[in-house]
């Protein structure tokens, strides 16, 4: 009779899922929401800021060509390459930026952990699919270009369950 | 291979369109027509209003529209549109489509998802055409040490014999494709060709996975094959009779799932083994035996497959509606056309509509429709639900349910409707009815 | 009924010589069995045949134990084949001398 | 920053999309710019004297004891010892840590190579389930056995007694070993490869001198 | 039999009665591996695992790395549980570097450890009922996943491969308002644990079909050398959390799952059990936590290991996670060997499958917390 | 007299008895063997016995023939395709054969057989179950009997005696 009891109890639980709310975030028409501006580091204090780490964000105003990020990449993902650029600022003497390739990166921001003049941070931006590989290559100029991004939707936590929206 | 395209001239496009119609006149006026007019001569033609419908007579008819209600009526007698579109096919397997969407719909539903969603912009409601298209065009692809004829002939013939199931259940009174005096008994001999057929279908693949699977298949509808068999008989003793719209009719104010309620237990259980569901589908466990003897087939005849595994589902379903839930009884809850409108039609101020489809119908055939599809759509809801709640379960534990606990489940139900037949109950000269 | 009796009874007279060729000739145990199976189902028809000519209903019945006791000799014929392909790893019953196991 | 002690000296792979001018730049000019901003380059590890624990040193003490020369107990730390033997010997210390400290199972059998004295560590991480004050301690026995330039795995000199019959859970540890440092376990039942492909040709993979295509 | 064949390769025996089942790679009832079965009818006479299909070599690849650069790929192995397999690295190269941790990060670490332990345990049970053909226990734990993908999520800034712990702390520190969020988070996914139970759990099928098969007796299990869940389902009272506490964890409240019978419903169960001690270790470290402070000691760029060498080890999804990691006076480690619960759990497979139905497969093997992809390396 | 169906019937049921025993494959002998009997149900439905025909096509079909085809499976494959048969002795089947259907024929063409025919009404299938429960009841009881019998008795020869269920070899 138990074993009776135990099916009644599964189909009766079964049944009454279909009144709970649904789980799935349709993406394109829904994007979660994510906390700050994207994975940002401090070298003062060592501390990162929490964020999503999406694509980089590249100031040029900081970058001073110190490789220091495609140093720490070499061992990891071998994305980020130097590359010069037609801009001069003072203290880029040899006007070189990192130039990242997406079909390589593993998002891990170590390489925003090693830049010590506040140039390289990470933003919330992670829709980087593109129809070619050399589409991935994202230049300094491109790098620069702050992403915009509508991001409104965060998990729900009520009574009749958890939902996105 | 490519070849450039010759330079369009339209002396020759003309002369080229000459030619084609020129043939087609002189084949079709000295092949064709003859031909039509030989098969006529051998199929016995319809008698529409007192008249012999004569090729030449249906085509002055249908050049009238008025007049084309006979034709279309005594259309609908015929044995073709039986078997291919109202009580058989056609309808089966509409419903059968609309069973495949609700199942993933349902599904995903207890599953907290949302099912498909894009295709056909309301909740999906494409996708199973979407599917059907992309089976259609995918390549069949064979296995080189295949058995080649029983590899092709299997698909066919498993929806083949799931069109014979579907065409012995009756759908409302005298819509029904074969009627044979001993109904439940052809359903038997046809449930049985199913094992053979995936046990072959799967020798012939030639793969160790199809083989397991197969006999996986073979153990498991044989086991259940007697328990269905068993649970059905308090039925038989019950109502005397092995026609099912007989059955159907005798429960005009009884259902026999309150006398026979475990025999019903034990048939819908049956029933899910036979159908290959949830917590029986052993033969196409994918993670013991990669899809058990599906595992090669591969384009459309998966599709026929599918095709007739969900016929099958709804031919099982209505015969658990024909046999335990009353078939198309139900209270009248049709409105009946008053004779004006069937005669007149519906006159509202100065215009007159006629209806033309009414007269096709009647109110008691609409009724039993309605009845009978909802009580089958309640079955195959409930058929689909365990797949949502239950594991599968281990091929030893299932012939043990299916030999030691069904078959005796089944006799208790024998002996309970024994009981009520020599109590002078139920059945011929009993109490009830 | 637009067939004579005479014409059932013919079919099932070649039926049962196609079988005793079968069961005379063949050596390979199952398609003796074969052989058994059809003339086991030529006379069932000639049951049926004269059942429905006669007309009474024990033509029929007979039938029906015709039929069950064939599954019964079919289930342990091949429960023997079973067995002796496991000794000989063999089905031609030529192989089949020695009745030790 | 590795590439100072970049011993095969061969160019780390470069990136994508590096334009000429960054190749003048070596990495050099990194190493300087540490330098520049004063940042020690050369770290040691702070050398903090640890009291030795009392319980890990008692039965570090009946090692040796029982086997005197035989082990060399290398360190004894919290929870931690290491003890290292001969590979002749290696079967009844095995056997009498078992037997009579309670070690029961291996944790891990890991090879170490080191080409420049030619021979191969082979380290069992033995941890104990069923004594109850074991269950912090991990017994590190290491045992040193003679590696050829030329690897012949299962025929050459590099060939250890298994310590399947002792601990059984070495088994699959030390078929990887096996294959990833060519040393032979004799005694042990099923010297196959585990990890590898079938048809793998090359050295052990996991010797000093198999090196990773571009590094 | 020839002896020129090479290892590997075997010449087998033809019976026509005994059956070879190639399980894998590429099959729907196994991982990435390939389990060589030999059936008699449906039992088991045999069972050869393969592991190697998704073999990479990491412990090679860290040799050419240094301590902050193995970080992203050492993660890889189990990236459902990416916090725990860096756990043991980051402790064993503290202990290497002598480096001091703040007291906040050590919370923080646990609080991540546990988070990433739900979301590898919810991960396992998916594939769990999937094996089984219950395709509702497929979605659900994926889709109760998703509650602490999101935690993670704001708390590293990345979805699944966080690379969120390293060396001195963690990289990091936690978002504002996450304490409210993650408890609120971690009652609901409590609430719908529970769910689980009259589907999964208790249903009468499952049960009679997982209990009693492939039982790990007490004595097997310490003598197979297994760990984890399936150490912990035959009896053996070991968690390394609770034996060995590393960090923070003899502060908290909780407790060691242990259950006697040693079959796969045991197995299946302990892993259950745990994720409410992990929504208990979460809450209590929440509260115990310092409310501000580092979570990060400063490292020298390219830190130098001593002559050292170093054996640490966490209790992770699948069991104990060991790190041994050899150092000559390098930034890249000499040697790094991690020693993985699932390659030792590999053991048992041979052992438990010998004599099963085939049916009872998927449910042996998979109970037995197997993640092919640790196991390779 | 005789009508396209029988001719149809009689053609199928003949000719998928000759190939049943002649094809070399041993699966489509067993396919031809269930078209045989198929066919020899078909004539009970043409004899207006559709209770024999369906029992015959549930028994055969469904069980036999699976039995069939399950034996032929478990023999190994080279056997299947394998024909084993003695030339001397196929014509002197063949011999056989045709004078057993030349002797019995001309016996029942010359006797009064041949203008047997009927109108009467076939018999409804009630009335078989009236006689196995009445006059055959012990007849019931025996077969009954019988098929217990001879499925416990191919169960007992079937069974593998070396093979133990055991769950734990070590």
């Amino acid at each position: 009779m138990s074993t009776a009891g135990g099916i009644i109890r599964a189909l009766n639980s079964g049944v009454k899922h279909l009144a709970i709310r649904r789980f799935t975030l349709r993406y394109p028409e829904q994007k979660l929401k994510f906390v700050g501006d994207g994975f940002q580091f401090n070298p003062e204090t060592g501390v990162g800021i929490a964020g999503l780490r999406g694509r980089h964000i590249l100031y040029h105003e900081h970058c001073t060509g110190c490789q220091l990020c495609s140093v720490a990449c070499e061992g990891i993902a071998e994305a980020i390459g130097m590359v010069k650029v037609n801009e001069t600022w003072k203290q880029n003497k040899k006007a070189i930026m990192p130039q990242i390739d997406y079909g390589k990166c593993v998002f891990c921001g170590l390489c925003v952990d090693a830049c010590p003049f506040y140039a390289l941070y990470m933003t919330n931006d992670y829709e980087l699919s593109s129809f070619t590989k050399s589409a991935l290559i994202y230049t300094p100029a491109q790098l620069a270009i702050k992403p915009k991004i509508s991001q409104d939707v965060e998990i729900k936590v009520d009574d009749r369950g958890a939902t996105h929206g | 291979m490519s070849t450039i395209a010759p330079q369009f001239r339209l002396s020759r496009f003309i002369a080229s369109l000459f030619d084609i119609i020129f043939w087609v006149l002189l084949i079709f006026s000295l092949v064709g027509l003859p031909l039509v007019f030989i098969v006529l001569f051998y199929i016995k033609m319809p008698v529409v209003n007192g008249q012999m419908l004569t090729p030449y007579l249906a085509m002055t008819w249908m050049a009238d529209p008025s007049r084309t209600l006979p034709i279309i009526k005594s259309f609908m007698h015929t044995t073709l549109f039986h078997v291919l579109a109202f009580p058989g096919f056609g309808f089966a397997a509409l419903l059968s489509a609309a069973t495949i969407y609700v199942e993933r719909k349902f599904l995903a539903k207890i599953q907290l998802r949302v099912g498909p969603l894009y295709c056909g912009r309301i909740e999906g409601i494409l996708q199973l055409m979407g599917d059907g298209l992309k089976l259609i065009s995918k390549e069949i692809i064979i296995p080189a040490k295949a058995d080649k004829p029983i590899f092709w002939v299997g698909p066919l013939l498993f929806v083949g014999t799931a069109g014979a199931f579907v065409s012995l259940i009756p759908v409302t009174g005298g819509w029904v494709v074969a009627n044979p005096a001993v109904g439940l008994l052809a359903v038997f001999a046809t449930i049985g060709f199913f094992p053979i057929i995936s046990v072959l279908t799967a020798w012939a693949a030639n793969n160790k996975w199809t083989f397991i699977g197969g006999l996986r298949a073979l153990h498991q509808m044989i086991a259940f094959e007697i328990p269905l068999i068993l649970s059905l008989l308090p039925i038989v003793i019950l109502t005397g009779t092995l026609n099912l719209s007989q059955i159907a009719e005798s429960q005009q104010h009884y259902w026999w799932i309150i006398f026979a309620p475990i025999s019903a237990i034990v048939f819908f259980i049956c029933i899910l083994a036979e159908l290959e569901r949830i917590p029986f589908d052993l033969p196409e466990a994918e993670s013991e035996i990669v899809a058990g003897w599906l595992t090669e087939f591969s384009g459309m005849m998966y599709g026929l497959i599918q095709l007739g595994t969900y016929l099958k589902l709804y031919a099982f379903a209505g015969l658990f509606t024909v046999l335990f839930l009353g078939g198309w009884n139900g209270p009248s809850v049709w409105p009946a056309f008053p004779a004006d409108i069937i005669t007149n039609g519906i006159t509202i101020g100065p215009i007159t509509a006629k209806i033309a489809g009414l007269p096709l119908f009647d109110q008691a055939m609409l009724n039993g429709i309605l009845w009978f599809v909802i009580k089958t759509v309640g079955v195959i809801l409930l058929i689909l639900l365990p797949r949502g709640v239950f594991p599968r379960i281990r091929i030893d534990m299932l012939l043990h349910t299916g030999w030691y606990k069904l078959i005796g489940l089944a006799f208790i139900n024998i002996f309970i409707a024994l009981g009520l037949l020599y109590a002078g109950v139920l059945g011929p000269g009993g109490l009830i009815q | 009924m637009t067939n004579g009796l005479i014409d059932f009874v013919l079919v099932s007279v070649a039926l049962l010589a196609i079988g005793i060729y079968g069961l005379s000739v063949k050596r390979n145990a199952i398609r003796m069995l074969f052989g058994v199976e059809m003339i086991i189902n030529s006379a069932n028809l000639n049951l049926v045949a004269f059942a429905r000519f006669i007309p009474n209903s024990q033509g029929q019945t007979l039938a029906l134990f015709s039929i069950a006791i064939a599954a019964a000799e079919v289930a342990v014929g091949l429960a023997l084949v079973i067995v002796a392909y496991r000794m000989y790893k063999n089905i031609d019953i030529e192989d089949f001398r020695s009745l030790k196991g | 920053m590795s590439s100072e002690n970049d011993k095969d000296g061969q160019p780390s792979g470069t990136s994508a999309g590096s334009s000429e001018d960054s190749k003048s730049l070596s990495k050099e000019d990194a190493k300087k710019f540490y330098e520049e901003k004063g940042i020690d380059f050369s770290p040691d590890v702070p050398v903090k004297p640890k009291p030795i624990p009392q319980f890990e040193k008692s039965i570090s003490d009946r090692v040796s004891s029982k086997f005197g020369s035989k082990v060399t107990v290398d360190y004894v730390r919290a929870g931690r010892i290491r003890v290292s033997t001969k590979k002749e010997d290696i079967l009844d210390v095995a056997q009498f840590i078992r037997d009579e400290l309670g070690y029961d199972h291996a944790e891990s059998v890991s090879g170490v190579d080191y080409p420049d004295s030619k021979e191969i560590e082979v380290v069992y991480h033995l941890g104990s389930y069923t004594d109850e004050k074991l269950a912090t301690q991990v017994l590190t026995l290491a045992t040193r056995v003679p590696r050829e330039e030329i690897p012949n795995p299962g025929k050459d000199s590099s060939r250890m007694t298994s310590l399947r019959e002792v601990f059984y859970s070495v088994e699959f540890h030390e078929r990887e070993c096996f294959e990833m440092f060519g040393v032979y376990f004799e005694g042990h039942p099923d010297n196959r490869r585990l990890l590898l492909p079938e048809d793998w040709a090359d050295i052990p993979p996991f010797r000093k001198d198999f090196k990773i295509k571009g590094r | 039999m020839s002896t020129q064949l090479p290892p590997g390769i075997q010449l087998e025996k033809i019976d026509d009665r005994i059956m070879t089942l190639n399980v894998g790679p590429q099959h729907p009832g196994s991982g990435h591996m390939r389990l060589i079965i030999k059936v008699d009818g449906d039992y088991i006479v045999s069972c050869d695992p393969d592991p190697g299909y998704v073999h990479r070599g990491e412990e090679k690849m860290a040799e050419y790395r240094n301590y902050i650069q193995n970080i992203p790929h050492l993660e890889r192995p189990v990236i459902h549980d990416s916090s725990n397999i860096l756990y043991p690295y980051c402790l064993a190269v503290e202990e290497l570097l002598g480096i001091e941790v703040p007291e906040r990060a050590k919370y923080v670490r646990v609080i991540a450890a546990e988070l990433n332990r739900c979301i590898y345990t919810l991960y396992w049970l998916a594939i769990y009922g999937i094996f089984l053909g219950h395709s509702t226990m497929f979605m659900w734990p994926a889709g109760d996943r998703e509650l602490f993908i999101d935690l993670l999520e704001a708390m590293s800034g990345a979805r699944v491969t966080h690379a969120y712990l390293v060396p001195g702390g963690v990289r990091n520190d936690l978002p504002a308002n996450f304490e409210e969020r993650c408890l609120r988070q971690v009652d609901y996914f409590e609430k719908r644990l529970k769910e689980y139970l009259a589907v999964f759990y208790k249903n009468p099928l499952l049960i009679s079909r997982t209990e009693g098969t492939g039982i790990l007796s007490k004595t097997d299990a310490i003598r197979l050398g297994t760990t984890g869940s399936v150490l912990r389902a035959s009896g053996v009272d070991f968690d390394i959390r609770k034996k060995e506490p590393y960090d923070v964890y003899e502060n908290l409240d909780f407790e060691t799952v242990v259950m006697k019978e040693g079959d796969s419903y045991a197995r299946s169960y302990v892993p259950y059990l745990e994720m409410f001690e992990s929504c208990r270790i979460i809450r209590d470290a929440l509260r115990k936590m310092p409310k501000s402070g580092s979570v990060r000691t400063k490292l020298k760029p390219n830190p130098k290991g001593g002559n050292d060498e170093v054996y640490k080890r966490v209790e992770s999804g699948r069991g104990a996670l060991g790190y041994y990691i050899v150092s000559n006076n390098r930034p890249e480690p000499y040697r790094v060997k991690i020693s993985v619960g699932s390659f030792r759990n590999l053991i048992c497979m041979p052992y438990l499958l010998k004599g099963e139905l085939l049916g009872n497969m998927p449910s042996v093997y998979w109970s037995l917390n197997y993640w092919p992809v640790e196991a390779d390396r | 007299m005789v009508d396209a169906v029988f001719l149809a019937l009689s053609v199928l049921t003949i000719g998928s008895a000759i190939v049943a025993l002649e094809i070399r494959s041993l699966i489509y002998g067993s396919i031809a063997l269930m078209l045989t009997l198929s066919g020899v149900a078909g004539f009970f439905l043409l004899l207006d016995a559709p209770f024999v025909a369906m029992f015959q096509l549930s028994v055969y079909v469904g069980s036999i023939a699976v039995l069939i085809l399950f034996t032929v499976m478990l023999v190994r494959r080279e056997l299947i395709f394998n024909k084993i048969e003695d030339k001397r002795r196929r014509y002197a089947g063949i011999g056989l054969m045709l004078a057993l259907m030349l002797g019995i024929g001309m016996i029942i063409i010359g006797s009064g057989m041949k203008s047997m025919e009927t109108n009467s009404p076939s018999v409804d299938y009630r009335k078989i179950g009236e006689d196995f429960l009445t006059y055959y009841s012990p007849a019931l009881v025996v077969m009954a009997l019988v098929l217990a019998a001879s499925v416990v008795g191919a169960l007992t020869l079937a069974r593998r005696e070396d093979i133990t269920n055991d769950q734990r070899a070590d």
